[in-house]
């Protein structure tokens, strides 16, 4: 097994289905000569050709659309969003156009839309934000959010093949600064399947994306506390794997869901209420979220910093669960 | 361009199909039996119908909510629209959507939605696509005069422009957009003006007029397929109902009303058969048939079953 | 006091407002002579003119846009969406730049976008659709969603008057189906306070708009087996009375959510989390949810009556939860 | 029209500290004293600063990311713009935003932000509230050749052409849109070709030109302030430099660089003062005082604290 990038494990993803599934091509804004803004797709268009590597004019709900069209008569297009905060521009389309379509005319939309997201870049409020739970709430869409190279790379081939549209929300923190094993043969992920990152008894840390290596990093310090912490990675926000969840919350009776993304109406949200519900009977402390403030996402250091969870902000909340 | 008997009863079936099929929604509408809106072509359907009968069956549409004609046009059977307006299961959508809020993809329809104008980028991805697989196939996009200030309009033609991409944008301009005039929806007197900012051809032409519809689409679409890019497509016409059945369009001026009433494009067309001698007894077989094809369609649609209640979570996505 | 529909009371909150307030002025597709898809602002252009009541081309992201500068030049525009369907189409003007603005600059955004909807008019997946979660995850914005003439009047008022961009979420249904008394003189209700529509020591059902009536008949229903049910009306949505929320959930122990959004990081899914966060100790039973089922508003009767909560699923909750 | 010798030098101050300022920024961004982004209009100076100075104080500008001219006329202080930079509590967003995302509607500036074209519809209702308001006030939208392509842009002009608001559009067509040249943003010449379709006046012009676009917006202005509606300015120009200072533009061809290089719009000007006989040590007063208020900005932006921590929380919402 190599090790490489989270970047690294999406671009082979990408270019792996793009040689096997002539289908698939690419839509976006200066993904071809230039290869993207974060150089996912550099050598693209030198291999696959500008008819399949297609750098659009600036204008995103026209070039969704024109990948909804080009999905529902056979492709399979990747549109890359430049930041994900530009994806409200093509909101209209993803939400009544793309998500409606099947449940309409049990016609197939066989479509990515890649939204690199989040924070801790000092980039300020409109490169920084979390979209996800907007999709989440829309139904007919699926929404992955992985946090390892290894689940990237399995989980963006899982959604290119996928005949649904999914918004696939990668992290741009985690592009340089995750690294991890890859297989080198060919391998597909599950897309609905959280990935118990760490196993514990103690409390059940849920959480996904740029936040699983800092539940890591805080359960690690836990446990030299002798305080053992399960950290279920969600991998996919929809459809939601509450079977691992619950199964989780159920052998340790505690749970804090981290995120990065606002808390009012975030997916921790839906996680506690469905916890609330159906583990009822065997909650040994409140559910408790950790996440960001409700503010847009700031751009100095220190307010940054504020904003965003961190390994040492999770790492004390986890210490008020344990002697709850 | 030759129009042969045969195309020319073709064009007459489906001009009265789409108006008698229209109007007995109407009817039915006013008798409490549809529920939600209602919403016709009715005097628009030459553009829907001729530019449907321009196109190879492979040729992909996406129509807007006048263009009943071309969905006509396309395959789609009199009972599964009776079905569709009467949200039975039988109905296109089986009863998940409502009215002209469908499409069949098997008779290369791009299911229409409600915003505005969202079909326009739709469209042309479908053309992209013919495109990159290099299939002779086109895309017609559909829209009114006032989701032309849409800018999914804009993004649309734009990108269909950049990219050569195969494909005719027709547009009704019917002059009205619910209740606001052309006047107030954009500063330059044309649909066209406005799509002469894409670099591609534009055409004005009238829209009651079935043959100079087909004639301009079959111009258009080979240019699309032999890889001459777009071409904008405005037909004038009026919307000659309220928006929907429950508007009374009292906000149209009467004289503009009764001026494009004496051009409407079934008895335009019918002077038009006469003219080129079309036996009076073929005209009269098409619109036996059509009124049995409409009743056979009610009767068909008010047969069928209602969904059942937990159909509701069926479909969301794909398996 | 006269009892006027919901709709009469949302016409007279705008017309009083335009009368008092000449920075008050309206924008909106076919708002003008035609008087609104719903009637609302009938009579408005004779009396206001075209200068403050403009019927805008079919343009949402420019006259949101418009509305937005509008407003950062001191006026107080109040936008019509047609129906809250196309809010999407102005989606990243509303949440990127109205939601943001003040965060940034300090500067008021002072604007209201008026949104129909809600089901139960056979209207079908985009004339239906309930938009309030997505502005409720997006820091900035308020979000007001009444239930009776009464809140209706003085909540647009408070909106209006508010110097912070609030989608105020009418629902369709209750346009005339909702009857009740207004004051005659002027009234104004705040922002933020939620409502105790009914008071019950039993059960507490917390939700808003349409489902308030048939969580009132359900609540009847349960009366009269001896389960006193404590109605609280949201109102606002954000910012959510949680005071008002906690307060009633623990003399209750139990609590019922109900709304007709879909329920994936819906508004339930944030009071669930709020409610076992803070409330933990005082729960008798677990945190239900009813809500819309995870799919697009379907159109043909049987499928939407499935498809919405109503007074019997409520009462049927509720009879769970009493016997819990 | 007459320039005088005062409006000259004060072009020419507020180019060449514009220049300056984004100089100095760009070296503040290599010694990585920069977080984030670094953007500048480097070369463009002309349009922002030539449009800016045609305006009365209380005309509002939209600007875009190349626009530090226009804020700085707006009446932004040097300082104010490196500690926005620097993410000071004393930068016009108190740390909140960065880089060149900021505004000040004190000073008449609609605050930038990302989604290009955003700020045309809401230019476009300020110029809407000084009509309804009778105030002879205008509006200015700046935008780039890329921004063109989003239905923003088709939107806000639309809408602007059909109520006759006071309200200019300047268009920076500097051949790029991050790595997009001009020929796959759209399929026609000219950025103003768009524009045509919205029924009101537009110009080309020299963007490197000072003059020319103080001419033109002088002009422009003045017909948005007597009723007359929108005009459309197109400003050729080249970016100079990478999308942002992370790009190295290794995409632009390097010859298009050099000739654009000898148009450089300061340069130029600096010939013009000559020409026109502005004293050489006038022309030296104005340089030495930019490199003071420079080195001053850049002072005075390092010694302001950071906000707090908890600052976070503040300002969501107006009380
Ligand atoms: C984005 C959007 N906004 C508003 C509406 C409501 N609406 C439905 S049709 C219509 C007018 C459409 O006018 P036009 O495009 O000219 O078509 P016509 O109805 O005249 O055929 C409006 C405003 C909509 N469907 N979509
Ligand atoms: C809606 C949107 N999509 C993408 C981007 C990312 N982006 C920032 S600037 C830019 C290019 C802008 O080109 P242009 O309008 O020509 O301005 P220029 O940078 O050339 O001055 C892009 C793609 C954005 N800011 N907004
Ligand atoms: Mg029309
Ligand atoms: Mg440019």
């Amino acid at each position: 097994m190599e090790e490489i990038t989270y970047l690294e494990a999406i671009r082979q993803a990408l270019w792996e289905e793009m040689d096997q599934d002539e289908r698939v091509f690419l839509l976006g804004e200066d993904i071809g000569a230039y290869g993207g803004a974060f150089k996912i797709t550099k050598g693209f268009l030198e291999k696959f050709g500008e008819e399949r590597v297609i750098d659009t004019p600036l204008a995103e709900s026209g070039f969704v659309g024109a990948a909804i069209g080009a999905a529902l008569v056979g492709m399979r297009p990747v549109v890359e969003m430049q930041f994900a905060d530009f994806i409200s521009c093509a909101f209209d389309q993803i939400v009544n156009m793309a998500a409606k379509h099947h449940y309409r005319l049990r016609e197939p939309v066989p479509m990515v839309i890649r939204a690199p997201y989040g924070g801790r870049l000092h980039a300020g409020p409109f490169h920084s934000q979390c979209p996800e739970a907007w999709f989440v709430h829309s139904p007919g869409l699926k929404v992955v959010a992985p946090s390892t190279p290894y689940d990237a790379k399995g989980l963006l081939k899982a959604s290119i093949r996928d005949p649904n549209p999914v918004i696939y929300c990668e992290h741009k923190y985690l592009y340089r600064h995750a690294k991890g094993e890859v297989p080198s043969g060919e391998y597909v992920l599950p897309l609905g399947e959280a990935d118990v990152k760490r196993q514990g008894s103690d409390i059940t840390l849920i959480t996904y994306g740029a936040m699983v290596q800092q539940g890591l990093e805080a359960a690690d310090q836990m446990s030299a506390q002798g305080i053992e912490v399960e950290l279920v990675d969600l991998r996919t926000l929809y459809p939601l794997d509450t079977e691992t969840i619950l199964a989780s919350v159920k052998k340790t009776g505690k749970t804090l869901i981290v995120h990065e993304a606002p808390q009012v109406c975030g997916i921790g949200a839906e996680i506690a209420a469905v916890i609330a519900q159906e583990a009822f009977r065997h909650l040994d402390a409140p559910v408790m979220r950790l996440t960001a403030p409700h503010t847009p996402v700031p751009f100095s250091s220190p307010l940054e910093d504020f904003y965003l969870p961190n390994a040492a902000k999770i790492a004390s909340k986890l210490k008020d669960l344990a002697s709850y | 361009m030759s129009v042969g008997t045969e195309d020319l009863l073709k064009f007459y079936y489906y001009l009265l199909l789409t108006r008698g099929l229209e109007d007995r929604v109407i009817k039915l509408y006013r008798q409490g039996r549809i529920l939600g809106g209602c919403y016709v072509g009715s005097g628009e359907e030459a553009i829907s119908v001729g530019s449907a009968c321009a196109l190879e069956p492979r040729d992909v549409i996406a129509p807007t909510h006048r263009d009943l004609g071309a969905h006509l046009v396309k395959g789609v059977q009199p009972k599964e629209y009776m079905a569709q307006y009467l949200g039975r299961r039988t109905g296109l959508t089986r009863g998940k959507d409502g009215n002209v809020h469908f499409g069949d993809l098997s008779r290369h329809i791009i299911g229409f939605i409600s915003p505005m104008a969202d079909g326009i980028p739709v469209a042309a991805g479908a053309a992209l696509a013919f495109k990159i697989r290099r299939e002779p196939r086109i895309a017609v996009a559909y829209c009114g005069d006032g989701a032309s200030s849409r800018g999914d309009f804009h993004e649309g033609l734009n990108l269909a422009a950049v990219l050569t991409l195969p494909i005719v944008f027709i547009c009704h301009n019917n002059q009205y957009a619910y209740s606001v005039p052309l006047s107030r929806q954009m500063a330059v007197p044309h649909v066209a003006d406005r799509a002469k900012a894409y670099g591609f051809p534009t055409r004005i032409i009238d829209g009651n007029d079935v043959l100079a519809v087909y004639e301009a689409t079959t111009e258009a679409a080979a240019r699309a397929r032999s890889g001459g890019g777009p071409t904008f497509i405005e037909c004038k016409t009026m919307r000659m109902r309220g928006h929907a059945e429950h508007d009374d369009a009292s906000y149209v001026p009467r004289e503009l009303l009764e001026e494009w009433r004496r051009k409407d494009p079934i008895q335009r067309f019918e002077r038009t058969l006469r003219e080129r001698e079309v036996p009076e007894a073929s005209m009269r077989a098409v619109q036996v048939r059509v009124l049995k094809e409409i009743e056979d369609a009610v009767d068909f649609a008010e047969k069928s079953p209602l969904p059942d209640a937990h159909e509701a979570l069926e479909g969301v996505f794909a398996t």
